[in-house]
């Protein structure tokens, strides 16, 4: 249904309910909806489960939320960086669940919830400890682990332009995981530099198409 | 619920079955009979139109200078593109159909069950080419699958059905019925018929096979 | 590896093996690379299975190798078309085999085999005639079947430009099947318009990368 | 098989692996060591680098002006865009990488076995964060699987092992190694020697608990 352009990124995220699943994009910073997270910090939902690719970076923006101590899980490829101490230290100390998922993988559970596939057979992983006691079959001669579509309530992600009927263009490498989290949430949420009129962007380099797309704000 | 002097021609039905459809939802019309739909969506109605051979905001019929043989709708046709479009390939379209996000899809059919099932992609005729295209994928993929069809075929014989005897196209998905005679809607309270035109329900139950319920007037 | 722009459709279909799987896009007549079937059809490959949405239109393209008698099967969703006689006839004469496969389900599969996807549970036909004796499997409530990647010998597809290392972008429905089949098979030629010098394309804009591509020719 | 007066710096172990990269081909450099091979590829070479979180046509580091946070490498490292470059999302990003379509990825390692196991995400301690962002569905994707990697750790250990003592990256996905001492094709011959750099197939055959075959000479 219709996009809603928000006044606000706390209008943008009004709603989200304890105990959610919120796909987060962004790859380190690039992409990643700074804004977005700030005004769910305020908003404060709890409990809830975080998929992004990586745990946080310094102390703003997802780190900020690890610390604010809204998270019971964190579903990531990457959560060790040079400046994640955040999320170690809650790691270490029990206080946040990990789930590590290849990062590939972790995209096409994304896009399989989008796209309506339940679950795929996939090569990535087997025979290492990330798909122990999994469900594996021999495809081809290759053998697969069963992997399952994941879903968001929410996804936050950043942009660089929506048109007003939330068409999204990204740019660079920030186009990351937006464009496949927005296809995975019941309700996506996108800070953007610019909202532009609808016929500004041009139909064949429109990479989000806007029903996709639930809510969107400047930020 | 209205009553109008008699069963509705196929543009009085389209234009029913777009009086149902929400401002602003994505809407997929299928071949045929559902296409007329287009035509009766009001101005300023934000719907989108989902063509599943690549692209959402799909205008009218291309004519003259318009067409463009790059640009057509699913059954082929030169149409045009209207602000604010997008085109995508294949897999990213039926991930959309698939995936939920469509509001809406109309589609045709041979026959419709009490329960929902679809029946709109083939005859069962043993000679007959069999071809589905992106049906099975609509019909299972929309949130709300609207049929749109003459409530008897041209032998007398009865499209609303205890249970289809043509090859299913989908298994308990259609919601909603539009017919010449009536609309029914399908779901856990049996079938509800929810307005008549030129007809009563007690006439529509002694000629069709499942059990009818008049709709509360509301 | 590099791309290689040929001189003529004969140069770029040159090599297909009898009994190879041929993937050829379009939809309809948008998007249908209507100067490499003709090669194929001079440079004689028989035996062929061919992987396209619909089974061919009028006497040109896709019908005309039928009507050669160069195709053992086709794999489609919607061979049936006002203009179809020629497959209709092979097949009703039991000379074409037919392989019915819902659109959608048509696309993921070519798309799995891009992505080296081994098979994936799909909504799609459960309960119909289509999905009778194959695996199924509940998932979160919902029946699903069990669909195998889809994998190509050669793609031949159309697009709209390329540059010279074999970016594409189409235009506008033309797109279709062209962007999956590039990334599902050993051998990808591309009929364009126009090859325009690398960086002419947007980066942002290119839909099928140019690893995907093998051959080009301007047609 | 060329033979050098000692063991190779990082530097010439880079250039080693550049010179065995095809022209046009597509590969995707992990982070660290790997990451140098890219100032060895030759001018003109065609090589195109794939970063994982998303893009082909990748160029050198960007310095001053040239930094844009949108724009870096699988690192986070900013880098800058050649001509012919593309930009895609992370489902399509892996597509690609699990597809079978980058010629060459060339990786770090903790450790490989004779049999071309990787390990190179996790120590196993148990105190460590695990971490492993794209390396498994590298090492299963790529045509061919290269690593890069001193032989023997900072305690002596070799890193060329009978069997992984590591948690596993992927099975049977190493087709060479390079290192300062030597370079190794694993495969069906078993453990081949194709070149070594200050020492010799039976020093090294003496350090290492795996069978070498020195390779013929061509």
């Amino acid at each position: 249904m219709a996009v809603t352009v928000c006044a606000s990124p706390a209008a943008a995220v009004a709603g989200v309910q304890d105990g959610s699943t919120v796909l987060i994009g962004g790859f380190g910073m690039a992409g990643m909806p700074v804004a977005l997270i700030e005004a769910l910090i305020d908003q404060g939902a709890r409990e809830l489960t975080v998929v992004s690719n990586n745990a946080g970076n310094g102390d703003t923006g997802l780190a900020a939320l690890l610390a604010a101590r809204r998270v019971r899980k964190v579903v990531c490829s990457f959560p060790r960086q040079a400046d994640s101490w955040v999320f170690e230290g809650l790691h270490r100390a029990g206080e946040v669940k990990l789930d590590l998922v290849p990062q590939g993988t972790l995209a096409e559970r994304m896009r399989a919830a989008g796209a309506g596939i339940g679950a795929f057979f996939c090569p990535t992983g087997v025979g290492t400890p990330l798909a122990e006691g999994r469900e594996t079959r021999e495809i081809d001669g290759r053998t697969h682990v069963l992997e399952y579509a994941l879903r968001g309530d929410v996804a936050l992600i950043g942009a660089h332009k929506a048109d007003r009927v939330g068409n999204l263009v990204y740019r660079k490498t920030a186009r990351n995981f937006g464009p496949v989290m927005a296809t995975a949430a019941t309700t996506t949420v996108v800070q953007v530099s610019q909202v532009v009129e609808v016929g500004e962007l041009d139909p064949e380099s429109v990479v989000t198409p806007g029903i996709y797309v639930d809510r969107v704000v400047v930020a | 619920m209205s009553t109008g002097s008699g069963p509705l021609d196929k543009h009085d039905l389209a234009a029913l079955v777009a009086r149902d459809i929400p401002a602003g939802a994505y809407v997929n019309l299928g071949i045929g009979l559902p296409t007329l739909v287009a035509d009766h969506l009001p101005p300023g109605s934000g719907v989108v139109l989902h063509t599943e051979n690549g692209m959402l905001g799909m205008g009218p019929a291309a004519h003259g200078d318009q067409v463009d043989p790059d640009l057509t709708n699913a059954g082929k046709v030169p149409v045009t593109e209207l602000p604010g479009a997008a085109y995508f390939h294949q897999a990213d379209s039926f991930a959309m159909v698939r995936g939920g996000h469509l509001d809406v899809c109309v589609l045709g059919a041979f026959q419709v069950s009490a329960g929902g099932d679809l029946a709109n992609w083939h005859t069962g005729a043993p000679d007959a080419t069999p071809a589905v295209g992106g049906a099975m994928d609509l019909a299972i993929g929309a949130k709300r699958v609207f049929v749109v069809m003459e409530l008897f075929a041209k032998d007398g014989s009865p499209k609303l059905v205890p249970s289809c005897t043509y090859p299913l196209t989908g298994v308990g998905c259609v919601s909603r019925v539009y017919t010449d005679l009536a609309v029914f809607d399908l779901g856990q309270d049996g079938v509800v018929v929810r307005e008549v035109f030129g007809t009563t329900t007690d006439e529509l139950a002694a000629r069709l096979d499942v059990p009818l319920t008049a709709a509360l007037v509301p």
